[in-house]
């Protein structure tokens, strides 16, 4: 590094959620800045995440949807399937978000570099053939899925997520979602609408970790309800592909037993690792952790000061939120704002019908953190506004510290309940307590009344059920 | 992680700030736009005492207790400063 | 009256939302509680007003995403519709709920008295043949539909909401709707949506009055390019039933100019007024104010302390989440309690999609109020879950005190914009700000991310718009 001025105050590297929002907000406060990508603007979750997966759920949602009007009388026929336009229509949305992020860059003065960054020294990267300077750099690479010992994807019968976001034609009659997590469920519940038989498998003894489990319990009897086979404590140990089928071995951890299964389409859905090879870290004096993440503090920094990290890349959970947060963060900070990533709680959803969405500690956790705990659980079937959306399986279910009446947690299971997270979250960052909630008028008839019924339910004096 | 982070651990819960401001939570009880007024004023909002239930701090304690410093720190709560 | 001692701790009139809250809640709080209904328990809201609109709406929207599927590339056959089955279906759940609460009142032991009551004196009241004494009375006893002069309502070709809510088979090919309030437009929607072709008319120059002017101006667009035809500062003069029609006189009030158009069903939705004939008010000293309503303080007492009026009765605006809320007051009051009904907002909705939702002070009270304000805006069409959801139309408008930064009100237009109301109510009631919200985690991709990004623009930080 000589003395010569930076060619740019700030370099992002990655234009996922985290970098283009590092990246948009730097420019707003002032800063001079580049983004590097050597893919797609929008990283992972625009391209071949969050949003793909939504849009495909929301077909799925309508295909379920026009099964049960029935129930009311409106009688549909079995629709016809263009495929190629479902895969076509998604991938429209995925190009007016993309498109969109490289016109907020230009509206923001960011310039975009196209190519794979790798640091030459703690001030200098390398992108593509340029190489360029910046007084602060933030790093947000994401991840990537891990592979799976056994299972080779091969984009067609085996895939992972990016593979399962290609509908295939004719939709897989048997489907095999490795992995009951978020990614696994959701692909489990699009396939499953559009008329795959399902199946998931799942290593550890319960679906979807870290949510509550009395919440994810409750997801799990709405899901096999809805014909979806959850099968824990099993693994696949090899998977092959002979003719247009896929011969899987599936083991069950606890008695070892094993059986061959054949399906039509096998998702590989494990987890995800960060990533950072060819970004040449140690240039910079830079090293990951055993789990290859990136070390940072509450603003964001790494081991250096002036270079930060965000995001996937930055530790779990690996969430788009997350990394739009961290990366506003990061970029305040090197704009010399006194900015942190103090947030009380990251939501998670898991966005099924019912959906799963909860924010703040679980039962467990707050018990596990030493506090009193009380709770309030309101279900769905008692809310009017569910019934006339026919999705009454769920419940609201509040975790409250007894005595302050502090609320440390939320779990929805139930149709919208991501919609409802916004006050759940609102609510801890406010510190807020379950009399805050139940004290405000909540519309009628609306989903969020149940939000309200749980904090009722906490002190005994929910309306619409008989408080035990 | 390194020891000064209180970033998200393993599960989608919350950060847990390390630093207990009041024997029982280990919260910070504050607002967000609390939280970040008092960073702006360069201000430890763990030293600031709340109106609000549970002590739970908002903008304006925290300009209270600037103004309570100013004055003398005499009605400053007895913690020591950090 | 005399020193005997009271039948009852309370006497409530009325089991519409207000009453039945307020009964339920006295009794949980130890009172020896009695409810008188002359009808069905449940009040309007239950029986023919929130919950049966909200079923056809759902239907209604069943219907139109079925038609909106071939975008991407579900292509439904027109279904075949079950009328009768359409109406058991609405009229199922309504029993499932006005169950749901004759099963709670045997559950707190709430008296449930059937009749019409009439006040004997201030502690005494007829109901059907019996009397009965309490020693505080709480009167819900609602409203009814106001009548338009010149349009007879005879339940089959001209309606009043009631009359609506029996889905005619056929649907009605032309209908026109007398009103363009919450009610006429909810109605507009269904019956757009089921095959209508559908007239609003409004005398006033605005449509869905107390909303936000720019709210109502981006809900009416949606409306009307979907069909619907919206006529302000134009009235119906008569309605006459002419075999299978109705031949309606529709007048300008600008101009004068009058037209004579055919319809096969015409709804008159211009307001309701409170009920409280028959209940002999003067009886216990009371007396109503020039527009009916019985005057109450913020405990909900009216002249006489120990009797309150709660709900439609006691004064606009005419919501079920209000009368909750008073009804809850009301009962806490006579129970010992230091309640008072110091909402700082009461949320108003319109069910259609997309809905359109508010809580707070619109731009424009805010203004008359003396705040200096600050808005900021967020269109649903730069919404990447919108999108996924096929509903783009709508924004999220904040208003928010210039300075203090202190939110003041909230207006969506949108899909799921009842459900984002949780967050905007709960953060007028802790008087959080527009930072408040913008720095709270918002879950990705939700439709609450554009509450965020209207919070952060407000302070021209929004990511994903350009701001000006
Ligand atoms: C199927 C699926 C569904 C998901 N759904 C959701 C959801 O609904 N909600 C949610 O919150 N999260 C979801 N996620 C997770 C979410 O996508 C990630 O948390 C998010 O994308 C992380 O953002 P990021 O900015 O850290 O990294 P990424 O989005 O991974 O972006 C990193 C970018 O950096 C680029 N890059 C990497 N290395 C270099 C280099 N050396 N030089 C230049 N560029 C480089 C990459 O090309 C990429 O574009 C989902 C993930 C998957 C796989
Ligand atoms: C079509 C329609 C849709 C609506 N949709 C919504 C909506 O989505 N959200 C919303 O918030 N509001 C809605 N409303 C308004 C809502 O229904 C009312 O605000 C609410 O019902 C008022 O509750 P209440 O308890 O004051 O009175 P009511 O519900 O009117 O109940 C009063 C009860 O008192 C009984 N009664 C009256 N006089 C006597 C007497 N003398 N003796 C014994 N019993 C008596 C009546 O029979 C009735 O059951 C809607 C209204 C209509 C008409």
């Amino acid at each position: 590094m000589t003395n010569a001025p930076m060619d740019y105050d700030l370099l992002v590297i990655g234009a996922g959620p985290g970098g283009y929002h590092a990246a948009i907000r730097a420019a707003q406060l002032g800063l001079k800045v580049a983004c590097a990508e050597l893919g797609a603007v929008g990283g992972v979750c625009l391209n071949i995440g969050c949003i793909p997966t939504k849009a495909l759920l929301h077909a799925g949602e309508t295909m379920a949807a026009s099964r049960h009007a029935g129930e009311f009388g409106m009688n549909f026929a079995a629709p016809s399937l263009d495929i190629s336009k479902l895969n076509g229509w998604k991938d429209g949305i995925v190009k007016k978000l993309t498109g969109g992020v490289s016109g907020l860059f230009r509206a923001n003065k960011v310039t975009h570099l196209v190519g794979q960054a790798s640091f030459v020294d703690a001030h200098t990267v390398q992108v593509g053939d340029k190489t360029v300077t910046a007084k602060s750099i933030i790093i947000a690479t994401g991840s990537e899925p891990a592979a799976l010992k056994g299972l080779d994807v091969d984009q067609k019968f085996i895939v992972d997520s990016t593979g399962a976001l290609d509908m295939p034609d004719p939709i897989p009659a048997r489907m095999l979602c490795v992995g009951g997590g978020v990614i696994g469920f959701e692909f489990a519940h699009i396939y499953n609408n559009l008329g795959s038989k399902v199946k998931i498998i799942e290593f550890l003894p319960n679906i979807i970790p870290g949510a509550d489990a009395d919440a994810v319990k409750e997801f799990g009897k709405a899901m096999s309800k809805q014909g979806i086979e959850i099968v824990t404590r099993t693994k696949a140990n090899s998977a092959k592909v002979v003719g247009n089928e896929v011969q899987v071995e599936i083991e069950n951890v606890e008695t070892g037993e094993k059986t061959t299964e054949t399906f039509d389409r096998v998702l590989v859905a494990v987890g995800r690792r960060p990533r950072t090879h060819g970004l040449n870290l140690e240039a910079a004096g830079l090293h990951v952790t055993e789990r290859g993440f990136i070390e940072v503090n509450r603003k964001m920094q790494t081991a250096a000061a002036h270079i930060f990290a965000v995001g996937d890349v930055a530790g779990n959970p690996m969430l788009a939120h997350k990394a739009m947060k961290e990366g506003l963060v990061a970029a305040e900070v090197a704009a010399g704002k006194p900015s942190e990533q103090d947030a009380v709680a990251i939501p998670g959803v898991v966005y099924t019908s019912p959906e799963l969405a909860w924010v703040g500690l679980t039962e467990q956790e707050a018990k596990d953190h030493g506090y009193k705990v009380k709770t309030g659980v309101f279900p769905m079937s008692a809310s009017g506004r569910a019934m006339t959306l026919q999705s009454t399986d769920g419940f609201v279910k509040m975790v409250v510290e007894e005595g302050s009446d502090l609320l440390l947690g939320v779990h929805i299971v139930g149709p919208h309940a991501s919609d409802m997270l916004g006050e759940a979250s609102l609510a801890l960052e406010m510190a807020a307590t379950a009399s805050d909630v139940a004290l405000t008028i909540h519309a009628h008839p609306t989903l969020g009344e149940a939000v309200l019924e749980a904090a009722e339910a906490v002190h005994k004096q929910a309306i619409h059920i008989i408080n035990r | 992680r390194s020891a000064q982070a209180a970033l998200p651990t393993a599960s989608p819960a919350p950060a847990v700030p390390e630093r207990e401001s009041r024997v029982t939570g280990i919260r910070v009880l504050a607002v967000p736009a609390a939280r970040q007024l008092a960073r702006e004023l360069g201000l430890d909002i763990a030293l600031v005492s709340g109106s609000g239930p549970n002590g739970r701090v908002r903008p304006l304690d925290v300009h209270q207790h600037m103004e309570r410093q100013r004055n003398g720190g005499a009605a400053a709560r007895p913690v020591a400063p950090t």
